[in-house]
């Protein structure tokens, strides 16, 4: 079983990146864009050899799939902690691999057609391949610090990206929008990597992960304020994960990071990076049920819940149809969180575990194909507008099919892989929890009725007028979307729970009829409604608009979100905080020493007279101090 | 000769062969020689240290011991471990970058190159020496030629901060040196002779109550130099005013020189010490971190925000290195080697925005990743390396400080530690808000738009820089092992 | 009878002084440090020193009253009010000279002087061959140092008081 | 040696004289002033050798000669002084004290 060759994943996109990087005046475009998609599809390839290797070959053993390590050490904190890096695999990262090669390949293709004749398009290829050199790296992580070393990465190609357009002043605070609210989420991460490294001692996956290991027997060794101290870590490092994940109240970065150009807005905000937290989540998964009981994962449930139902609310009432995408991942990552939440571990009991993951495959397919689509609509009418869209369906016929594809899949509606994946959710979440189970419902018809929205704004409705005639994409554009498509029709069939599952087992997973004609009712509810109100254009939206009045602007403000934040970092941090620092600096600190140099100069400013130039002055000094020194030591020697 | 004492040699010899030469183009070529060759002692010396280290486990190899004065048992004792050899890679390193970054320094040519070198002499020697006395001397004499390298080829308010930056120092070296002879006077507790041999010394112990005294002068002493707050102001006047190669010097190793003081003398002389008074300077060090950090948020002068920024790194230092513990002292070491770098490559590119804009201020510039690409893509590099993101060497040195600190189990240290931690947000805050409004944006001025490209001593220079900061954060293991193992012998006086 | 005449001398020369040194009229005031010089003299005269008593009016009295005299008809106004110091200064300095004073005299009075009774004459020519001796205890040596003291003297007042065109070559040479 | 009179009331009335000098020497403002305050100080010590030679040691002539000394020096003491005063008034036109104060600081 040697799989040395999986380090060649995340290395050939690397080799890549550095190659463009650094020729990258010297390099034709077109030529970049064919050392781009060979270098993915070479790691493809190789991710598919693996996946094949390890679920049909040599994974199993007794029934359980079992986890292999291949380190090297990168660094020593102290004779028993050190980073180690290499590659871990087991189903989970193997499953991430086949996404993120499938996704990366495809948006790969889709640019070639999308950037053509941009000026940085030998740049947007290299920061594409370091993008997929850290997540294969994420992905394939052996430890805690691998994954957030690779986390930062993926982090930073995420911020390069957004920040694409950089002369365009809005991507550029939505690239360090991003930057720094994830990076503030990292800091929880961090604190609780330091946290899991000093009370267990390890920073590895598999000593942290087995459920008969020390770091998960002990977790009630030592407690801080009422909890375990690995239940804290365990909060924290979720903190991270839910800043990469949008996860209320971390989400604001997402909306904005659309100012990205769309591929990767596809492959990034949508189909990868995004599901980070959620896999770290799964990636500690046993430790997370283990410790404390759950308490940590209880919390990861409600914070999906929560955020499923409100990036869904805000969904509905957005105009700019990346925004409506981008709250709709929100809404779906919040779906594979509370699946996540409500999971239990062994066998059929870890059905959320075996959902979320599933539904992480399958929201990658559709959701990237939701993007790329979109960006072929962009490409074509040059704007992200509802209001500037309507009746495409003539001209793009095939982006119009392969939209449908994808919002009946994000619906819910069968046979498309998401009705499979959702409805297991749902089924967890009955089992686990009636509240969250009523969200995940309620959500679900938000989701179906908000994505036929826009997609009958699109394709359907009135026709607007466009200036240039919009034309169909290109082979290089709508490839990728029918390879999507087929993937997000056929992808709900895959037998998920023998692959993939919390205990590695593997269990039979059955449909809940009941359940699942529930969701799929709701489904088709929402996307009668949706039907009902744009399908033709009526007057229906816009009383419901009033309707709802002033929660109707809300919602489409994002309930102030963003201007909270701001009024917390401009109004408080930079004027409240930092300004106030940099002027103490100036006026006390620096004053100080400034002020004990003046004083100097003063005192000596003062003294300087006694040195008057006056023969007698310093005659009367003279004398003077004569006669008190001759006094000083009569009275001495007489005593 | 023997293969430390060429590291003084050397430059003096730079320096006697630059009185003869006339103009910029000579003295330039025969600075680049001098420092060529120190580059290359530099490199060799690693080997020759690797290979010395397999067969001698002494805590000091290469040393040599000459007395050269007598009544007062002053020693020319020198003699290196791992720490110095890593710091004398990077003393060689910025000094052979600095003289590229002056290629084009017109105005009294030879007098600036001989200050340069006259300072990398008091750094070489600082970094060789094992006796208190002599370090002390070397030190001074790295200090000195700051005042006119920065009073005469400076810019702005270069007098004011010349005299400010000079004086404070000078201040400094007062109290270490009222330290030093305490430590000297306190060497010999039996009432033998009394040494400066730092080493001798560390093997007598210090009664308890000459530590507690002398430590906060010592470390105070020492400090300054590192930017401890609230006896930083010097850094970001002097900075400022200082001509582009003197700030890479002196951000880059002659603000180590406070670190590395700290950590030999201080810390491996007078541990109770230490221990004593670490809850104090503790406090003062995780201010330093998050305060420049803030404190950067809001200048507008580049070189302002790069001074702040070290304000708060080597606040990292110093927090490290009073954690007392092996992975903390190995993280202040690489931090301190870090942090040298990315500051000596921050200020060369600062540098060069200035020199083809005339101008620091962020506020007036924008847009320059389309006109100056590559020193603009570079300053994007440099400030994620700054910044903390995994691949440079930046992470390598925080993480390590961060789990060293970790070890220590009570509310204090916890609370000080993800308080240094948080920091790294309020990095991100600052460097990319200079990153955004300075590289990206729309080009604010059109006269940028004919700014000439970089030429190819600049990106030699910044080559230079760059190469270890990369090479650190990939792969960190040897360097870090190397100071690790050097480590060994110091942790054991404070346990 | 020495006794009237030396206190008489004596009282002569503190009221002058005293008034030399706190008239308001320069020319006033070198007229009663005349009659000071010449209280000096006369207490020549009176311990029996003759050559040093003409040698004090002669030089003193006659020379160097003459310097300033005429130093202070060429820079001043003869009826010219001078300046006096502030009330306070002049106290504070009689206080210290009061002082002073009193320390001299204490020293003076606790000190056991060993007088011996004489009532010799010292002619010139003693003290005119003691100054040329060149044997032990000869004067020789200063005598010739005076005199290079005064030709310095001399020239040094020639350059000095000659004063603009000299030192205007000097500027230009600077 | 003066019949009546001992080396006590002489040197009373010397440093009397001297301190007089030292007084006007320091509060008179004009530099002629003070010229002739010094020229009391150096009368009052002039004195004090000779009567300490006459008193003390008549058989010497040192404190004679080196009251001779003294007169010497003192009037070249004098000439250069007044030629000073005179240079100077010719640049400045004063002779004050206090117009004369370039040197301080």
């Amino acid at each position: 079983m040697n799989f040395s060759y999986i380090i060649l994943i995340p290395l050939i996109p690397l080799v890549v990146f550095l190659l463009l990087g650094i020729f990258n005046q010297r390099i034709k475009p077109a030529v970049s864009g064919y050392v781009g998609v060979l270098g993915l599809l070479t790691s493809t390839l190789l991710s598919f050899y693996t996946a094949y290797q390890y679920f049909f070959v040599y994974g199993k053993a007794n029934g359980v799939y079992q986890t292999f390590v291949e380190k090297t050490v990168w660094m020593n904190f102290t004779e028993t902690l050190a980073i180690d890096m290499g590659v871990l695999v087991d189903p989970i990262s193997v499953m991430m691999l086949i996404v993120v090669s499938i996704v990366s390949l495809m948006v790969h293709i889709y640019s070639r057609g999308y950037m053509k004749g941009d000026d940085g398009y030998t740049k947007f290829f290299a920061f594409l391949s370091l993008f997929s050199f850290s997540m294969y790296g994420l992905v394939l992580a052996t430890n805690l610090f691998q994954i957030y070393i690779f986390w930062e990465l993926v982090g930073v190609s995420s911020y390069l990206l957004i920040g694409y357009y950089y002369t365009k002043p809005s991507a550029v605070s939505a690239a360090k929008k991003a930057f720094i609210v994830t990076r503030f989420a990292d800091l929880g991460f961090l604190i609780g990597i330091l946290i899991v490294g000093y009370y267990t001692g390890t920073y590895d996956f598999e000593m942290l992960n087995n459920p008969e290991g020390n770091a998960i027997l002990n977790w009630a060794s030592t407690s801080f304020m009422g909890l375990s101290v690995l239940t804290w870590a365990l909060i924290l490092i979720f903190i991270g994960g839910a800043g990469k994940s949008a996860m209320f109240p971390l989400h604001i970065w997402l909306p904005d990071a659309m100012e990205g150009p769309t591929p990767v807005s596809a492959l990034i905000h949508a189909a990868t990076m995004v599901v980070a937290g959620v896999f770290l989540v799964a990636r500690l998964f046993p430790m997370y049920y283990f410790v404390e009981n759950g308490f940590a994962l209880n919390i990861v449930a409600y914070v999906g819940a929560f955020s499923a139902l409100f990036a869904a609310i805000i969904a509905v009432t957005q105009t700019d149809i990346k925004r409506v995408l981008a709250f709709s991942t929100m809404s779906q990552l919040g779906y594979m969180m509370l699946a996540l939440g409500v999971s239990g571990y062994d066998g059929h009991e870890g059905l959320g575990y075996m959902a979320s993951m599933f539904h992480l495959f399958a929201h990658a397919m559709f959701k990237a194909l939701l993007f790329l689509c979109a960006g072929s609509v962009i490409h074509a009418v040059h704007s992200n507008y509802l209001k500037d869209m309507g009746g495409l369906r003539k001209y793009m016929p095939i982006t119009n099919i392969t939209f449908l594809i994808a919002a009946l899949a994000i619906a819910g509606v069968p046979p498309f892989a998401g009705f499979f994946s959702k409805d297991e959710i749902l089924v967890a979440a009955f089992e686990h929890n009636k509240l969250i189970y009523f969200v995940g419902v309620f959500v679900a018809g938000l989701t179906a009725f908000y994505m036929f929205r826009i997609y009958f704004g699109i394709f359907w409705g009135k026709e607007t007028k466009y200036e240039h005639k919009p034309h169909e994409s290109p082979i290089s554009m709508t490839f990728p979307l029918m390879v999507l498509a087929l993937l997000s029709i056929v992808g709900g069939f895959i037998p998920f729970s023998k692959f993939v599952t919390a205990d590695k087992a593997g269990f039979e997973a059955h449909l809940n009829y009941p359940l699942a004609a529930v969701a799929v009712g709701v489904g088709l509810l929402g996307i009668g409604l949706a039907w009902a109100f744009y399908k033709n254009e009526n007057n229906l939206a816009d009383k419901m608009v009033n309707f709802f009045g002033p929660f109707y602007k809300w919602t489409s403000d994002k309930f102030y979100f963003d201007e909270i934040y701001l009024f917390i970092t401009k109004k408080i941090l930079f004027n409240r905080v930092s300004a106030p620092i940099a002027k103490f600096d100036k006026k006390y600190v620096d004053g100080t020493m400034v002020g004990i140099g003046n004083k100097t100069v003063w005192t000596s400013e003062k003294i300087k007279s006694l040195q008057s130039g006056k023969v007698q002055d310093y005659a009367f000094a003279f004398i003077a101090g004569v006669v008190v020194l001759v006094l000083v030591f009569i009275y001495m020697w007489t005593n | 000769m023997d293969i430390l004492t060429l590291f003084i040699i050397v430059p003096i010899l730079t320096i006697l062969a630059l009185v003869f030469t006339k103009g910029l183009k000579q003295a330039r070529i025969v600075s680049l020689i001098g420092s060529l060759v120190q580059f290359g002692m530099a490199i060799n010396l690693v080997f020759a240290y690797f290979k010395e280290r397999a067969v001698n486990s002494d805590i000091m190899v290469f040393t040599k011991d000459v007395v050269w004065f007598k009544e007062f048992n002053i020693h020319y004792n020198i003699g290196v471990d791992g720490i110095s050899v890593a710091l004398l890679l990077l003393t060689a390193i910025v000094v052979l970058a600095g003289v590229f970054i002056s290629w084009k320094m017109n105005d009294l040519p030879k007098e600036f190159f001989v200050s340069l070198i006259v300072l990398s002499i008091g750094v070489y020697g600082f970094f060789i020496s094992l006796d208190l006395f002599t370090m002390f001397v070397f030190f001074e004499i790295a200090v000195i030629p700051m005042y006119l390298l920065i009073g005469i080829w400076g810019t702005g308010p270069k007098e004011y901060s010349a005299m400010k930056l000079t004086l404070m120092l000078m201040g400094a070296s007062a109290v270490l040196l009222v330290g030093i002879l305490g430590i000297y006077f306190n060497s010999n507790a039996d009432g033998g002779a009394l040494t400066f041999n730092i080493l001798e010394i560390s093997k007598v112990s210090i009664p308890i109550e000459a530590q507690k005294l002398f430590f906060p002068l010592t470390f105070i002493g020492f400090a300054v130099i590192g930017a401890l707050f609230p006896f930083h102001t010097w850094s970001p006047d002097g900075h400022a005013s200082a001509p582009t190669a003197v700030s890479m010097l002196h951000a880059g190793v002659l603000m180590k020189l406070g670190g590395y003081g700290v950590f030999r003398v201080a810390m491996f002389l007078l541990p109770e010490g230490a221990m004593h008074w670490s809850w104090f300077f503790i406090i003062l060090a995780t201010i330093g971190v998050i305060y420049g950090a803030f404190a950067a948020i809001k200048q507008t002068d580049l070189k302002y925000i790069n001074a702040y920024s070290s304000v708060s790194h080597l606040g990292m230092v110093l927090f490290a290195l009073l954690m007392l513990n092996k992975t903390s002292w190995n993280g202040a070491i690489l931090q301190s080697l870090s942090h040298g770098f990315m500051t000596a490559l921050f200020f060369a590119l600062i540098g060069m925005i200035y020199e083809r804009t005339h101008t620091r201020d962020v506020t007036e510039l924008g847009g320059l990743l389309k006109v100056i690409p590559f020193i603009s893509a570079i300053y994007v590099i440099a400030g994620l390396a700054s910044l903390g993101l995994p691949g440079f060497s930046g992470f390598v040195a925080e993480m390590n400080i961060f789990v060293g600190a970790f070890e220590h189990e009570d509310m204090f240290y916890r609370v000080a530690t993800i308080i240094s931690v948080s920091a790294i947000v309020v990095t991100a805050v600052y460097i990319l808000r200079v990153v955004g409004i300075m590289l990206m944006g729309p080009v604010k001025n059109n006269a940028f738009l004919t700014l000439e490209k970089v030429t190819w001593y600049e990106k030699l220079g910044i080559m230079l820089l760059l190469i270890p900061i990369v090479g650190m954060g990939v792969a960190p293991l040897w360097l870090s092992d190397m100071i690790l193992e050097s480590l060994h012998p110091f942790i054991q006086g404070v346990l | 009878m020495e006794r009237i005449i030396f206190y008489s001398i004596a009282l002569i020369m503190v009221v002058f002084a005293i008034a030399s040194v706190t008239s308001r009229k320069m020319l006033r005031s070198v007229i009663y440090l005349l009659f000071v010089l010449c209280g000096v003299a006369g207490i020549y005269f009176l311990i029996d020193y003759n050559f040093l008593a003409a040698i004090q009016l002669t030089v003193y009295a006659g020379g160097i009253i003459v310097l300033i005299i005429f130093s202070v008809l060429l820079v001043h106004h003869i009826e010219m009010q001078l300046e006096i110091a502030k009330l306070s200064r002049q106290i504070l300095t009689a206080v210290a000279c009061m002082v002073g004073l009193g320390i001299f005299l204490t020293t003076i009075y606790s000190h056991e002087f060993n007088v011996v009774e004489n009532s010799r004459t010292t002619t010139t020519a003693d003290i005119g061959s003691k100054l040329l001796s060149y044997e032990a205890g000869g004067f020789i040596l200063p005598f010739e140092v005076i005199s290079v003291l005064l030709l310095a003297a001399m020239i040094g007042a020639i350059i000095i008081a000659k004063g603009a065109k000299l030192t205007g070559k000097n500027d230009k040479a600077l | 040696m003066i019949p009546g009179i001992s080396i006590y009331e002489i040197l009373t009335i010397t440093s009397i004289l001297f301190f007089i000098g030292v007084y006007g020497f320091i509060t008179r403002k004009n530099l002629i002033s003070i010229l002739i305050s010094v020229e009391l100080i150096l009368n009052a010590s002039v004195i004090n050798f000779v009567i300490i030679n006459k008193y003390l040691y008549p058989d010497m002539l040192q404190g004679v000669l080196f009251s001779l000394f003294i007169i010497a020096v003192a009037a070249a003491e004098t000439a250069l002084a007044v030629s000073i005063i005179i240079g100077l008034y010719r640049q400045i036109s004063s002779v004050e004290v206090k117009d004369v104060e370039t040197m301080k600081y």
